[in-house]
């Protein structure tokens, strides 16, 4: 498990103070909570944080061979639901993207609408060594290899395939990382969408998505 | 069986014959007379199912081998037809009015490896592949490697070793080790 | 009691009964787990789920009716609650009970879905008119055996008010004056139509997250959701109130309307655990087959 | 079938994202009212190249990547390759691999078969049923672990043989597992097969035409529903099934209903097999023939179609090759390929969309092997 590594073929600086939005849209207003320095704030912060670690609502998406280990942590063996942890069918009510497994670049078109569509705050869970640098798939002219140039990926859960235990280990490690408030994938996300369009355009050849997906 | 693959041998010119198991025979037929024979075989024989279609590439005779694997369903005998196509503009004749489930196989293999069958009900339809710009896919003269360094973005720091050299290498310490 | 005060131990009413919802819904889900073996979430997860709601900001926009939806749904279950007395004879939790209650009551019922079907109708996915569709026939037909379960209670007792109901219950005294038994058939028609009204399986197929992602509330998120998730738990236990009022006697101290609330709710739940869910013309099949005929009896039985 | 559908008719995508297809793949479906018109399958969501990437490795190195062609039962696919390279190569296999093989493959067939039973009330809204099936499909997959180290992918079965020999106390264990399947199947038959609410929504919905078994080429669960008795291991049989003894059980009236029934059948034929195999196994010998360098190994030219029978129907590998060190074509065709793709299409008309999720599942449709 790792935080979002922050050098990949040269990151462009973000100019302190400037909030660039893109193609026209003007997210900023959608970003959720900005960390604010006032104190108060940081208590209310806190207290928001909380509710959102206890309660992680994931996508029923999956997106590869991955998933097959995610019936055994819903059910009865290892229950996520003891965490707090529940599938939702509807993109609109999760905030929980798990991409499991290898990414294949007509699935990858589907999982940017779909991550758009959640309600920020919003997180990615990449599981499966696929997902970190392609995996035993690095030859193969069909999947993605690395997932956070498209999505903002906040943990990764190495393995193939991870097992049930190592979700468990990813999703506490998740939701440590939410209390804490270390977690700024879906503003990163919004502050330099145009680099990331960049990269998912560079790989979906058809692209006729909208700006963006709301 | 042998008594079909007799009948076959008097109706139609068999190229090659091969008896791979005790329930599997290969033929090879010309092109010309694979769908005479395959609407024959369907028609007047049991081995009514077509269980499999596939092509393979055989780049270096610049040529493709198109394989229809029939069975029988009553005594579970296979047989194989294989025929062999040019290679640059593959065109085959549609199974599709023989075996609805050819429908799919032809789609697939029109997308991958290129191979046209007119009359094919969803022929240039997408089945895998999503706006797909290079030469099909599974063709041998497809490097998927070079596909893959020039469109799609790899994490720094893979290495990349010689599997003989570093097996060879470990070998050798573990040589070195016991003696 | 001044009107000022009525309303202010209603306000409070209609909290605790939020809450009580919410810990119920918590009870139910652990007991679904229990039953299959989970450990399932601690009984406090529903507020969990609803402070995180509350704290999301919506990104979606359909138009003013798309967010009126599920208003409409949480004032349906508060106006339902409002009417109807918890306990009777203990003023500051009869609510606003007055003569004639029950039939705002059937009223407030469907207003309720209805307004969620109109707010739920802007969100243009498809998704969500499907499962409207699908709810409201199968709505329609489970208040078939309610009203007609309704209607054989007024045409007995002579009176449209909740409260007089229940006084009529209490005076006939002990387990055997409870209408549960003084009318059987009609007791019968409400509590297999409770099956329907609580969406529980086999009558959840207007939010079947297997066939159409959850139906009507596909769109909705944050605020709204949170909503929803209140006036889901004050609609579940302002209908298991009518429920006690009506059939078992209404109640005479608060631990005693816990109890019988409780009970009411756990049956649905319990039948949930073990069935698959119908289809939706079979589950108007079912509700207009026994259910109705036990309602119709119960109606004309009266009469010889 | 264009000609069914309308104007008027609703356009709907039913995936990839959506919790009742089976993985990621998606039917398109045009809708009046609650009756599907017309459906397409779309797939290519899960698409990996399987076939081209092993065109680039080695012999040795293919095991890694036929086990992710169908994730719940990764072992068909290894024995596939393995049963079809040796054909060519003229490799024996000793006595022992023969039955440990077998052992793993039916041991796979049962984990499948009992998630393809969960799923099947799971998709008409009954949790309870899944989460114990589930479970108990764990148990075998901790026995999995014990016998090849890993709980999914195994890549146990190689050429020549099989990779490691079966532990100690391993049979015991075993069985230990086998009785809590056992314990608990009355149970689950209790909730499924005696439900009147499963039985009204699976007794004739999903109904196949019996002639189209021979036609389509339908194998698996779907096709003895329909008393049709098409069980590879059976009409041509492979390793030691021959030598057990096992009925092939069909059921009538080719729906849903009868697909659950077979399962059932299935889950109780595979835990009678695998006692037959762990009492009867030779305790002693070599579990892989003695192979060559694999990093030298080539293979003569030839090509060949090998079968077994996976929890879904006939899985059969065309297999070519060249005489190089490495695989030249190397085709799958898994039962989903036919069941999934041309029998749902025909399937779908007339069908309630509510039963649509219930029909992908009853012919345990599973994408990755389709698109591969």
């Amino acid at each position: 498990m790792s935080n979002k590594p922050d050098l990949l073929h040269g990151v462009p600086e973000i100019p302190a103070g400037s909030v660039p939005h893109a193609n026209g849209c003007d997210q900023s207003c959608f970003l959720g909570e900005r960390p604010d320095p006032l104190s108060y704030k940081e208590a209310i912060q806190t207290v928001k944080n909380w509710f959102r670690a206890n309660s992680l609502w994931v996508i029923a998406y999956g997106t590869g061979c991955g998933s097959i280990e995610l019936r055994p942590l819903g059910t009865a063996r290892f229950d996520m639901e003891r965490f707090g942890i529940a599938m939702r069918p509807t993109p609109r009510q999760s905030n929980v993207l798990i991409i499991s497994g290898y990414l294949s670049i007509k699935s990858l078109k589907r999982v940017i609408r779909v991550y758009e569509q959640m309600p920020s705050p919003k997180w990615v869970v990449g599981l499966g060594s696929c997902t970190i640098n392609g995996g035993m798939y690095w030859d193969s002219y069909a999947t993605m290899k690395v997932l956070d140039l498209y999505l903002p990926v906040d943990v990764y859960i190495a393995g193939c395939m991870p097992r049930p235990e190592a979700l468990i280990g990813g999703f506490k490690e998740l939701m440590r990382m939410i209390k804490n408030g270390e977690t700024k994938g879906y503003i990163d996300y919004i502050e330099r969408l145009d680099w990331y369009r960049e990269n998912q355009k560079q790989i979906i050849k058809d692209w006729d998505l909208p700006d963006y997906s709301w | 069986m042998q008594t079909t693959l007799q009948a076959l041998k008097n109706q139609f010119t068999v190229q090659w014959e091969k008896q791979q198991r005790a329930d599997l025979h290969q033929v090879g037929l010309p092109r010309e007379q694979t769908l005479a024979a395959l609407t024959w075989l369907k028609e007047h024989t049991p081995f009514v199912q077509l269980t499999h279609m596939s092509v393979v590439d055989w780049i270096e005779e610049d040529q493709f081998q198109i394989t229809y694997l029939l069975m029988n369903p009553r005594s579970y005998d296979l047989l194989m037809v294989c025929t062999r196509i040019a290679r640059s503009g593959a065109t085959m004749e549609s199974v599709h009015k023989l075996w609805p489930q050819a429908v799919t196989y032809e789609q697939e293999m029109n997308e991958m490896f290129g191979v046209e069958f007119p009359g094919s009900p969803r022929q240039g339809e997408s089945f895998i592949l999503e706006g797909w710009e290079d030469i099909p896919p599974m063709r041998r003269d497809f490097d998927t490697v070079q596909f893959v360094l020039d469109h799609i973005p790899d994490r720094p720091g893979r290495l990349s070793i010689n599997t003989r050299e570093f097996i060879g290498r470990k070998v050798g310490e573990k040589r070195l080790l016991h003696d | 009691m001044s009107l000022a005060i009525k309303i202010a131990w209603s306000l409070l009413n209609v909290l605790v009964a939020i809450a009580y919802g919410l810990v119920t819904y918590g009870v139910v889900r652990k007991t679904m787990a229990r039953i299959q073996g989970r450990i399932g979430p601690p009984i406090y997860q529903p507020f969990i789920d609803l402070g995180k709601v509350i704290f999301l900001r919506t990104a979606t926009s359909h138009g003013v009716m798309f967010f009126l939806g599920p208003i409409f749904r949480f004032v349906g279950g508060v106006g339902l609650f409002l009417v109807l007395p918890v306990i009777v004879g203990v003023p500051a939790l009869e609510n606003f009970s007055f003569n004639g209650d029950l039939l705002l009551a059937m009223y407030f019922m469907f207003f309720g879905s209805l307004g969620m079907a109109l707010g739920a109708a802007e969100g243009g996915h498809p998704h969500s008119p499907i499962g409207i569709g699908r709810g409201l026939s199968q709505m329609t037909s489970f208040e078939l055996p309610f009203g007609l379960a309704v209607v054989a209670l007024i045409s007995v007792g002579g009176s449209f008010s909740v409260t007089e109901i229940v006084q009529r219950q209490q005076e006939l005294g002990g387990v055997l004056g409870w209408n549960l038994f003084q009318q059987p058939f009609a007791a019968a028609a409400a509590f297999l139509a409770l099956l329907g009204m609580n969406m529980y399986p086999p009558f959840n197929i207007v939010g079947a997250p297997q066939e159409i992602p959850v139906g009507p509330p596909t769109e909705y998120n944050a605020v709204f959701q949170s909503l929803m998730m209140s006036g889901r738990s004050i609609f579940a236990i302002a209908k298991t109130v009518m429920f006690m009022d009506l059939f078992l006697g209404g109640a005479t101290s608060i631990p005693e309307a816990f109890l019988k609330t409780f009970c009411i709710y756990m049956w649905t739940v319990f039948v949930g655990a073990v069935f698959p869910r119908f289809r939706t013309e079979q589950s108007i099949r079912f509700f207009l087959g026994w259910p109705t005929l036990a309602g119709v009896v119960a109606v004309l039985l009266p009469l010889f | 079938m264009t000609e069914q559908v309308t104007e008027k008719d609703v356009q709907l995508w039913v995936g990839p994202q959506h919790p009742g297809v089976t993985g990621n793949m998606s039917v398109q479906i045009w809708l009046r009212g609650d009756t599907i018109q017309m459906g397409r399958t779309h797939v290519g969501y899960l698409h990996r190249g399987f076939e081209k990437l092993m065109e680039r490795r080695k012999f040795i190195q293919s095991f890694p990547i036929v086990c992710r062609i169908c994730v719940p039962e990764p072992d068909t696919n290894e024995y596939l390759l393995a049963a079809g390279v040796e054909e060519i190569a003229g490799i024996v296999i000793p006595e022992k691999a023969r039955w440990l093989r077998t052992l793993a493959l039916e041991m796979a067939r049962l984990a499948a078969t009992l998630q393809a039973l969960g799923g099947q009330v799971g998709m008409m809204g009954l949790g309870t049923v899944p989460n114990w099936t589930y479970t108990l499909r764990d148990y075998i997959l901790d026995r999995f672990e014990e016998l090849t180290g890993a709980r999914i992918y195994h890549m146990y079965i190689v050429y020549g043989g099989v990779r490691r020999d079966l532990p100690e106390g391993f049979a015991a264990r075993m069985e230990e597992d086998l009785r809590a399947i056992e314990e608990r199947l009355p149970f689950i038959d209790n909730l499924i097969f005696d439900n009147a609410v499963f039985r009204k929504r699976a007794i004739g919905v999903g109904k196949i035409d019996p002639a189209w078994i021979d036609e389509m080429g339908i194998t698996g669960p779907t096709a003895r529903a329909c008393g049709v008795p098409r069980d590879v291991r059976r009409n041509s049989p492979y390793l030691v099934y021959p030598e057990l003894d096992f009925d092939v059980i069909t059921a009538e009236g080719c729906d849903i209903f009868a697909r659950a029934q077979v399962r059932r059948g299935d889950i109780t034929q595979s835990i009678r097999i695998i006692r037959q195999i762990l009492a009867r196994m030779p305790k002693d010998g070599p579990y892989c023939a003695r192979m060559p360098n694999m990093l030298h190994w080539t293979v003569e030219k030839g090509q060949t179609y090998v079968r077994a029978e996976a929890s879904r129907g006939e899985m059969g590998y065309f297999v070519v090759t060249d005489g190089s060190d490495k695989l030249r074509r190397v085709h799958v065709r898994g039962p989903s390929y036919v069941h999934a793709v041309s029998l749902l299409e025909r399937m779908l008309p007339g069908t309630n969309i509510s039963d649509l999720g219930a029909t992908m599942v009853s012919m345990q449709t599973c994408p990755p092997e389709i698109e591969r």
